[in-house]
């Protein structure tokens, strides 16, 4: 493995993904780092944001006392309404989603395979209390799913890989990956980096990915 | 900026091809979105699937579009009507294919089209001679079909309220197909008596969300088929 | 065959039948004679109406210029609401009526037989534009179905038969007929009498019925 | 008259017998209806089957409803919380058993259940562990799994107004799971902030027609869950 190398934070990594949303979009947010993207649209764009729980045109956090405990996002925190909002019950939620209709989903990951295999609802440990919520849902009727994760676990243990250890969500339903290092494509040929950070060379990623990896940056 | 108005029917309607599946809204001339429809007469497409529940009245509307001979199939619950001998001339002439399904298990494929679902069972029709050609299978006891989702290249539908991003209201009993249509249709279009802009409509009542809905054309005082027929009007 | 006997006109037969629906039920009545049920219903009940193109809770006919073509029922009449009435679309409506939601379904025949298949839909002439509607979906999903028909044909021939030679609508969906004859209950024995008007016997009934006939009316 | 009003939480679920299948509306806290709850870990009922899309937070509400061991067995999506052990204590000792669904093919469920649709296909989950015992089968060349209707001997629910017939408006996301729970429950009791008369519901806005309510409970100023755990609150 190559020496230490400084990526990007999470907050840089969720406005690096931002920037390549489409204007007019209609987005669904995972849980966690996927929801920082909220924080990076920019000011030029219309993204609609998607909460499974009933919600489309989803708004910043309320300012403090001004909240509705019945007006939350899937991460069960408080959120607001654009104008254009609507809202819906489970049903017709995922009748959205799995209908094809969202033109994006952003997940986290435990892993990801480079056949597209994305694994993040468990893992798979003994007495482990599993919860798998809208993951599966998203991943199979999303048109594309991006995955916004670190490169490696925190005992860095690469999470890009040939096949997933962990059970799946979902098999061969990713398109896309931004982590710390970089922004990789999962094409038919596999993982694909397409663009790198400043400071953050091809092999210092190849070196973290526990799976060929191919240079496809614009010359 | 999210803004799904076009300038005319025409303009959003332009795209549809010959041999395209059209899913159109209405029970009876209630909700039926005739501008859209004429619209497409003006364009011209050729061998169309059309999905709707009735066949239209008079010479206006759907039954023009029929007349027109751009209709080579038809997907109906009831394609008969008092008042106009469009359709039945041509069924009869073998010019028109037409695959009847039962209204609520037309409703539900459509819904299922556009909530992903690529079939369901249902008791509906079971034991009867619309089961010709269908899968039976036995759930609790009761004898079901195994129906098919139904998507379409274009749904065409009518509002009473669009804002612009699309999101709907309708009136009364017009709402009928056109929720379940706005989302089986790969390309919905819908014509508005009405359209504001984003933060206008309530959203707690919003019907369609505008996540269905592609193109919005403002039509403020849609023609009644009703009233068209009463005065024998013929379109083009 | 008996002589000759006078029955029930169709509005008779619509009042003969609303007596009988329950106050607080939930009703879709077919086009034709069983719509002139909504002329009877007794002051003293509420029964809400259901018109499977959307509605619950419609009203009488408008005043004449006080329609809106776009409020209609399923014989495309226009139509009112009253307090407590709700739109809603059509995969909703057949969800009432499939899920068993309906107390009752009431519909005219071309045939019923002492099974309870219901033929309503298609003479299965030659030629003829079959059409079907809502008809399937009622029978096979609302709790109970009534039949509302003349006894015979205009040309003398009975509706109430042995097995439909019509194409059917459902199988063994009947539970209850109202002519202009007769109250008769289809049952697992067959058709059963348990209701005359005035001047009708049972006889009159038996000769114009083409199925065995019980007499069930209480002593 | 149809007046479907009761005069407590507790008159409204005092039919729920041990053994049956309650399905019980919220995602999170947002909808969940707690008094209804609360009534019926009073009222005792046990060896319940609950539908519920978690299992509950703190020790109030639903996980208490668990804690008192009246619950058998849970079909749930998410039974994880940051705040309750209740759930995971049961499930470890092997006194709760849990159905995993996931949320869409939950809610499809049901709404599937309450729509007389007794089985569908979907993609979801198809390739993952979840697909264990299910029937596979592939449309337009995509693999799909063979999920059954859901329907409860009860629904539980809350919304912000109810008519006298049962006619619902929910509030902002608290409407989640409600709907479809009111079609599928063989009996549905809703709690409401606030009652009113029929007539008083615009018709087009109504989420919820009143023929999928039996009872109708005024409880005008609800609990928040989130607030009775963060001052530590148990049940009873």
């Amino acid at each position: 493995m190559s020496g230490a190398v400084t990526g990007l934070t999470k907050h840089q990594i969720a406005r690096r993904a931002a920037r390549d949303i489409p204007d007019g979009s209609y987005v669904n947010l995972g849980i966690g780092m996927p929801e920082l993207i909220a924080l990076f649209i920019p000011d030029d764009r219309e993204i609609v944001l998607h909460i499974e729980n009933g919600l489309l045109g989803m708004g910043p956090s309320p300012e403090p006392g001004e909240g509705d405990p019945e007006l939350i996002n899937a991460g069960k925190k408080q959120v607001t309404t654009r104008p254009g909002a609507a809202y819906f019950h489970q049903a017709d939620s995922f009748a959205m989603i799995r209908g094809g209709h969202l033109d994006l989903s952003v997940l986290g990951a435990l892993e990801v395979a480079a056949n597209g295999d994305l694994a993040n609802w468990s893992t798979g440990r003994e007495g482990a209390i599993p919860a798998v919520g809208g993951a599966m849902d998203l991943v199979s009727g999303v048109k594309a799913v991006y995955v916004l994760t670190r490169h490696c676990t925190r005992q860095g243990t690469p999470k890009l890989v040939e096949r997933c250890s962990y059970p799946l969500t979902g098999p061969g339903v990713v398109d896309r990956i931004y982590t710390d290092l970089a922004v990789i494509d999962v094409t038919a040929n596999g993982f694909e980096v397409v663009d790198l950070p400043p400071g953050v060379g091809f092999d210092d990623v190849a070196a973290r990915t526990a799976a060929p990896l191919r240079d496809a940056r614009p010359a | 900026m999210i803004d799904k108005r076009v300038g005319s029917p025409r303009e959003a309607v332009a795209g549809i091809g010959d041999g395209d599946t059209v899913m159109i809204g209405g029970f009876g001339e209630a909700g039926s979105p005739i501008e859209l429809i004429h619209a497409l007469i003006d364009h011209g497409a050729g061998g169309l699937t059309v999905v709707s529940n009735n066949s239209g009245s008079g010479e206006v509307g759907l039954a023009a579009l029929i007349r027109a001979g751009q209709v080579e199939k038809i997907v109906c619950s009831f394609p008969r009507s008092a008042n106009s001998m469009v359709f039945p001339d041509l069924y009869h002439a073998g010019r028109i294919e037409l695959e009847l399904v039962p209204q609520g298990t037309l409703a539900e494929r459509i819904r299922a089209g556009g909530a992903g679902i690529p079939a369901f069972y249902t008791p509906t029709a079971a034991g009867t001679d619309l089961e010709a050609g269908k899968e039976r299978r036995e759930f609790d006891g009761r004898m079901c079909l195994l129906e098919r989702g139904l998507v379409a290249d274009w749904a065409l539908i009518k509002a009473r309220v669009a804002d612009w991003q699309g999101n709907l209201v309708y009136n009364k009993t017009a709402r009928n197909f056109s929720p379940v249509m706005a989302m089986a249709g790969r390309t919905t279009v819908v014509q508005a008596s009405s359209v504001i802009e984003p933060g206008g409509l309530d959203p707690e009542a919003v019907i369609t969300p505008g996540i269905f809905v592609d193109h919005v054309v403002h039509v403020p005082k849609p023609h009644h088929e009703s009233e068209l027929v009463a005065r024998g009007a013929r379109y083009p």
